[in-house]
């Protein structure tokens, strides 16, 4: 815990000194970094699924996350997002320390995220799924609930409007069966539906995790379409991206970090990271 | 041969009653119903069982009866010796405008519960089991008799008989249900009127399978009797387990561990020496017994009739006398019952106080011996020829 | 909406004839006596509901009822007050009609914990004890006007509760279920051994009372003495009604989604925001709530409680009807009383065998209709021909 | 001191056998992740199996206790061995795919049925049935604590059926398949393992395991009755779960501890509280159950759940 405490305050102090001079911390910490990560480690028990990682995620810039299954990627998500506390190491999320913060805290910050095998209520409908993701701006008063069924009516159908407007941005069909149970509809569109859950609270850091999953090569590249087409009616909509469809990541990122065995072992643009031979490496070594 | 014998009379008997059951109709008898409501389920259903076949019987010996001038007809309900299901088929029985009058309840609590529901709607009862004083003392419905005596009556005796005895130490084991607290209750009161010294007293659930823990506890004491107020299936357990810890005091149950399912279960040569106390004259002795006992084999019942077994036949020959004398109609049938005075039933002379309450004249003593409950009188303990423990 | 305009004729007809048709076979059901006749009942219902499916009745009804949720409502209590009308001097049947409501009531409180958030609660008989010993208690010993006492009885089987809203917080399943079965026969053999609420023996219940109106007093209408159970019944059927349109409001509401999405999935809720814990405890008190006051009430209606009436058994009970009805789906809970509660009653002619064959049923309807009688559906904030 | 050393052996003489009932349940939750509830009345029917077969003995006037012994054990063991495994195929993987707690509730009904059927149609089976006591009946002197020979051979052969058990499950080809099958059903039944048949054999295994604690429960009180079932079942179960379902130790410690609370309850409660009633020791061990799964929710020994996000 102490120790903890501590390498949050030295963070603080590393940010306050970035403001001031960029060469503290050039690797790391930029100026306009939403997210900066450094020394993040997790074990669980004997494997370390986080290394030391140091990165950080610009304002507004589509980021994606490669590396071999197993390396780390999720877990960094899972930290990110508050399910897993971090063993070591700071994560700074808009200039606060997010390790120690409850999933629900973390998400009332801007922070959404899809799951890599998809995590919805199979039971319940389309628009039940999606409009729990802004659960931040529901009212949740009993008495509210209860017993002001009208104005409950019209956020209600306010919320309808808005899930429908959603929908149709990423596939007009599902509109007409939005009160129908997830489990009726297909590995994709369910996809669709998660992505539109982590859309609707408007979050201001979106993380992907294999979106595109199972999908065929058409279908990746309209969900892409579809993620910027929001993305540009959103202001400053930062999102990392977890994919192995390399030219996913080649049209829509513009910085890719590459993980292996929980380290970053590369970073920059997709040709910059493509031409690096660790990542060659990486790769090969996981083709064997 | 003899068993071959049993069986033609058995047969030819039970073909009797079957016409008397056929024709009676044929006679165009008036049909009258009469309730029964006791635990057919569950734990204590032992002895539900054995008091609905009794009542039963006496249904059916008078239904083969030419003189009786109606034609009897049982409606059995079982109340879970749970209060709610006791109080729903109560009032089932009560509502019922055909039913005349009822033998109720085996469970204390239940009877409890029922009461003012039978005087709400003016059925009169007569309840076969129950032993807690308040039913009939308790609250005062000219509806509710009680052909059985309370757990004071049998307490007392208790008491004074064991100081005869010349015991000085009891330690008592009483289950946590009415009948269990209400016998501890009372037994102890008389026991230190009498000044007999207690020296712990154990509550433990009906559903109890383990006593060692009591038990070796109890060892510790030393006591010169083991008292249990309690039902059949704990007394079981708790004399077998006290041979397992040996522990030789006296064993001395209530009312409750009267049956013969005691003895098989404890085993002839552990039973061998038990005590328990029956509100009563010793039925067995008396004319009727031995016809009950004859005639209940006949009818091939698959439960015995227990201990309570013989109140269920009285109340419900109680009930019919009535019927016989002022016809079906429950406020007659309810002021004969009132009026009871020294009517000879199978369990003795029946005489209901002001609060409708059989004043018992004796509780009979009984003690295992060979294998049967002996009356204590008649057994070989009273002639000193054998000895209970610690004496 | 279009759709609409040409359900809504259908709708009101289906409704209506749906509503006589059942109602007259409860009043045959309740009456029937003789093992013929129950058993006739019973393969009537069993053909009727098979045939209902294969003929697609059934959906039509429910559209129906979906389609104008008022007036279904309507028409049940309609049909409940019938039956109260037609049974008006016969004690009994008016007894079980008011024990299947307030049991019923008691099974949404549970239904709200199990089925909506998914907290399992095996002692659903404690509370409702509770509640029934709550009321009987303040009723002797305070001049609270009864009405309160019931609301009272309500919030300290609540309160009471909340003693196992940590351990039940931290579990999950059956070691949930562990903790409440644990507190359920705690519950029990604690009044059972300590005489303060009159140990084994129990405790009499005093009457309800509205406005200096003794309920066990009865009245008479129109000439005719009526029974003192309709009184009751009534007020069975105002708090059912009320538990229902409450429980039915918050499963259309923010609160019965985040409770869902609690119960399916607590990882996926937590990184969007939903306090776990609050819906959970929520979830939890108010059924202890309705569980409570259905108890407080029926225990003034019985005039009389002990220890034995909330036994680990009777919590099975709840549980049982909860399941039976369909768990989430308060409207399974109606048939699942009746079969649980009446039909042992229907049973006494089999006598010593009753509970052999009813626990033998409730195994079959387990096995053949896992989901319960009536499944809940999917939810529909409002009901299309309202939208 | 021959207090204590009574108290102790009683203690370990419950707890046996609440293990032996509790492991039947970690077995089953093992495999299947269901709870079957009318395990304890499987252990009544057991000891009335095993009753049945000795009287049959004595019918045929077979009086020789170790014979008549083999008879009882032999039979409760293959009865409620059969029994369990009928159970399984017809009742628990029917209702497999449907929500776990009403595999609970149909078990339960089940355990009535099994009660009541006992009570209705074993010959007088309202009341308590004598059970005959067929292990010789010296005692041993182990300082002034003295102990009765039956009760000490029945404390070891319940400890050595645990351990059977426990070898079985850990030692064994057929052991290796249930715990395949335990790990994850699917790709035991991918890597060719026959899911039912391991599933019905550890059903049969474990029922098995309940008709001897229910011989041993027979021997120990020389009487059975058919409602000793209900509260074995709810002891069984609050001791897996105390342990941790799924892990063999956690039901065996869970099951001497559960009866420790009982004994400590009711040999300590009375001299804190005079004239308490010593009917508060289940108060007591409940409410002490209620604490612990408080502080560990998953049990002593926490379930292995590797929730994957």
């Amino acid at each position: 815990m102490t120790t903890e405490t501590m390498s949050i305050d030295a963070m603080n102090t590393a940010t306050a000194a970035t403001s001031a001079d960029v060469s503290a911390h050039s690797a790391t910490s930029q100026k306009n970094a939403l997210v900066g990560v450094s020394g993040l480690t997790m074990r669980f028990g004997g494997l370390t699924a986080l290394d030391k990682l140091d990165l950080h995620i610009n304002r507004g810039e589509v980021l994606g996350l490669l590396g071999p299954n197993g390396s780390g990627k999720t877990t960094f998500f899972n930290v990110l997002t508050g399910l897993y506390k971090a063993s070591e190491g700071s994560i700074l999320y808009a200039g606060e320390e997010v390790i120690g913060k409850t999933p629900q805290d973390i998400y009332r910050s801007g922070v959404a995220r899809t799951f890599q095998r998809s995590r919805l209520s199979l039971p319940l409908t389309v628009f039940d799924n999606i409009v729990i993701g802004d659960y931040q701006h529901m009212q949740h008063g009993l008495f509210f609930n209860l017993f002001r069924r009208k104005a409950f009516r019209a956020e209600y159908d306010a919320y309808v409007a808005k899930v429908e407007a959603l929908l149709n941005i990423f596939s007009p069909p599902l509109v007409s069966r939005m009160f129908e149970p997830v489990e009726t509809f297909t590995m994709i569109d369910r996809r669709r539906i998660e992505v539109c859950r982590a859309l609707l609270s408007q979050p201001r850091l979106l993380l992907l995790d294999e979106p595109s999953a199972g999908m065929t090569h058409d279908e990746t590249e309209a969900l892409m379409d579809d993620i910027l087409q929001v993305r540009g009616k959103l202001d400053d909509l930062t999102i990392v991206l977890i994919e192995h469809e390399m030219n996913v990541i080649e049209r829509i990122t513009d910085r890719c970090i590459v993980f292996n065995y929980g380290k970053k072992i590369a970073e920059g643009t997709y040709a910059e990271i493509t031409a690096d031979p660790n990542v060659q490496t990486a790769y090969l070594g996981e083709a064997e | 041969m003899v068993k071959a014998n049993t069986v033609l009379k058995s047969t030819m008997l039970c073909a009797a009653i079957g016409l008397g059951l056929m024709s009676a109709p044929s006679f165009s008898k008036e049909v009258v119903k009469i309730g029964f409501v006791g635990p057919l389920t569950g734990g204590t259903s032992s002895i539900g069982l054995g008091g609905r076949n009794s009542a039963d019987l006496a249904v059916r010996l008078r239904n083969a009866d030419p003189k009786s001038k109606y034609t009897y007809q049982l409606v059995t309900q079982d109340d879970e010796c749970r209060p709610n299901v006791g109080v729903q088929v109560a009032t089932k029985l009560a509502a019922d405008k055909s039913i005349i009058a009822g033998v109720t309840h085996f469970c204390s609590a239940v009877a409890m519960g029922t009461a003012p529901v039978f005087a709400r709607f003016g059925l009169p009862v007569i309840v076969w089991g129950a032993v807690l004083p308040e039913i009939t003392y308790g609250n005062d419905f000219k509806e509710v008799h009680r052909v059985n005596g309370t757990m004071i009556n049998q307490s007392e005796v208790a008491a004074k008989f064991m100081m005869q005895q010349g015991y000085k130490k009891w330690a008592i084991i009483h289950d946590t249900t009415d009948y269990g607290k209400g016998h501890n209750k009372y037994f102890s009161e008389f026991l230190k009127k009498d000044g007999g010294q207690i020296l712990g007293t154990f509550g433990v659930t009906a559903d109890q399978q383990d006593f060692t823990t009591e038990l070796t506890k109890i060892r510790e004491l030393k006591p010169d009797v083991i008292y249990f107020g309690g039902l059949t299936p704990l007394g079981v357990r708790i004399r077998t387990q006290m041979e397992k810890l040996g522990i030789k005091a006296q064993f001395e149950g209530t009312s409750g561990i009267k049956s013969d399912a005691y003895i098989q279960g404890v085993g002839e040569k552990l039973a061998e020496g038990s005590l328990s106390f029956l509100e009563g004259a010793p039925w067995e002795k008396l004319p009727g017994g031995l016809a009950f006992t004859g005639q209940y084999r006949l009818q091939k019942y698959s439960e015995p009739p227990e201990a309570y077994g013989p109140f269920a036949y009285a109340a419900a020959n109680l009930i019919m006398d009535a019927v016989e004398k002022v016809g079906p109609d429950r406020k007659k049938v309810r002021d004969v019952l009132n009026q009871t005075k020294n009517v000879d039933t199978l369990v003795g002379k029946v005489t209901f106080d002001e609060r409708r309450q059989n004043i018992v004249p004796l509780v009979t003593k009984y003690v295992v011996e060979d294998g049967k409950w002996a009356i204590w009188e008649d057994s070989s303990y009273a002639t000193g020829k054998r000895k209970l423990s610690g004496q | 909406m279009n759709s609409k305009t040409s359900l809504k004729k259908p709708a009101t007809i289906v409704l209506f004839v749906t509503a006589i048709v059942i109602t007259i076979y409860m009043w045959l059901f309740l009456h029937a006596e003789s093992q013929l006749a129950v058993a006739g009942l019973i393969v009537v219902a069993l053909i009727a509901t098979i045939a209902g499916k294969k003929l697609g009745t059934m959906q039509h009804i429910e559209q129906a009822a979906a389609s104008r949720p008022g007036l279904a409502r309507i028409w049940a209590i309609l049909g409940v007050l019938a039956l109260t009308a037609a049974f008006y001097d016969s004690h009994f049947i008016l007894l079980m009609m008011g024990g299947v409501l307030l049991y019923s009531t008691a099974c949404m409180g549970l239904t709200l914990q199990f089925g909506f958030s998914g907290v399992a609660n095996f002692a659903g008989a404690a509370f409702f004890g509770i509640g029934s010993y709550t009321a009987a208690v303040l009723a002797t010993h305070t001049g609270l006007p009864q009405l309160v006492n019931i609301a009272l009885s309500g919030l300290v089987a609540a309160i009471l509760g909340s003693v196992l809203i940590l351990p039940v917080l931290r579990t999950r399943g059956h070691y949930a279920a562990l903790v409440t079965i644990a507190f359920g026969i705690l519950f029990k053999t604690f009044i059972e051994v300590n005489d303060v609420l009159g140990g084994p023996q129990g405790l009499q219940v005093p009457s309800m009372e509205i406005f200096g109106y003794q309920f066990n007093e009865g009245f008479t209408l129109f000439g005719l003495d009526v029974s003192f159970y309709v009184s009751y019944v009534l007020l069975s059927l105002v708090i059912c009604a009320c538990a229902f349109v409450l429980l039915r409001a918050l499963e259309r509401s923010w609160v019965g989604l985040s409770m869902d999405v609690v119960r399916t999935d607590e990882t996926a809720a937590s990184t969007f925001g939903l306090h776990i814990k609050r819906w959970k405890v929520i979830a939890f008190t108010m059924g202890n709530l309705f569980a409570g006051i259905a108890g407080s009430v029926y225990g003034m209606m019985v005039g009389f409680i002990a220890p034995n009436n909330f036994t680990f058994s009777d919590s099975l009970l709840l549980l049982s009807i909860t399941i039976l009805g369909g768990l989430g789906n308060p409207i399974g809970l109606i048939p699942a009383a009746l079969i649980v509660l009446i039909l042992p009653e229907k049973f006494q002619f089999i006598q010593e065998y009753r509970v052999l064959l009813y626990a033998a049923l409730v195994i079959a309807i387990l096995l053949f209709r896992p989901d319960g009688l009536l499944p809940r559906k999917t939810r529909l904030f409002f009901s299309k021909g309202a939208a | 001191m021959s207090l204590i050393g009574q108290y102790v052996f009683n203690g370990l003489m419950l707890g046996v056998i609440y293990a032996m009932v509790a492991v039947g349940f970690t077995l089953f939750f093992g495999v299947l992740d269901v709870i079957k509830f009318s395990h304890g009345d499987t252990l009544m029917v057991g000891a009335f199996a095993g009753l049945t077969a000795s009287v049959g003995m004595m019918a045929l006037d077979i009086s020789s206790p170790w014979l008549r012994l083999i008879a009882v054990v032999i039979t409760a063991v293959g009865v409620t061995g059969l029994l369990g495994a009928l159970i399984a195929k017809f009742l628990i993987l029917p209702l497999h795919k449907a929500p776990p707690l009403n595999t609970l509730l149909a078990t339960l009904m089940l355990g009535t049925v099994m009660r009541e059927a006992v009570r209705l149609f074993y010959p007088d089976g309202s009341n308590s049935q004598p059970f005959p006591s067929l292990l010789p009946s010296g005692s041993v002197e182990l300082g002034d604590l003295s102990l009765r020979a039956d009760n000490v051979i029945l404390l070891l052969s319940g400890i050595a059926i645990i351990a059977g058990v426990h070898f079985l499950i850990t030692k064994t080809r057929l052991g290796m398949a249930i715990r395949a099958v335990a790990q994850d059903g699917e790709t035991a039944r991918l890597m060719g393992i026959n899911f039912e048949a391991v599933v019905l054999l550890t059903f049969a295994i474990g029922s098995a395991m309940a008709a001897l604690a229910g011989v041993m429960n027979g021997l120990y009180y020389n009487e059975i009755n058919f409602n000793v079932g209900l509260l074995l079942g709810v002891i069984g179960f609050a001791a897996a779960i105390l342990g941790g379902l799924g892990n063999i130790y956690g039901a065996i410690i869970g099951g001497f501890l559960f009866a420790g609370l009982q004994v400590l309850g009711s040999a300590t409660l009375p001299a804190l509280i005079p004239n308490i009633p010593s009917a508060y020791k289940d108060v007591f061990a409940f409410a002490v159950v209620i604490m612990l799964m408080a502080w560990k929710p998953t049990g002593l020994i926490a379930e292995k759940s590797s929730e994957r996000v």
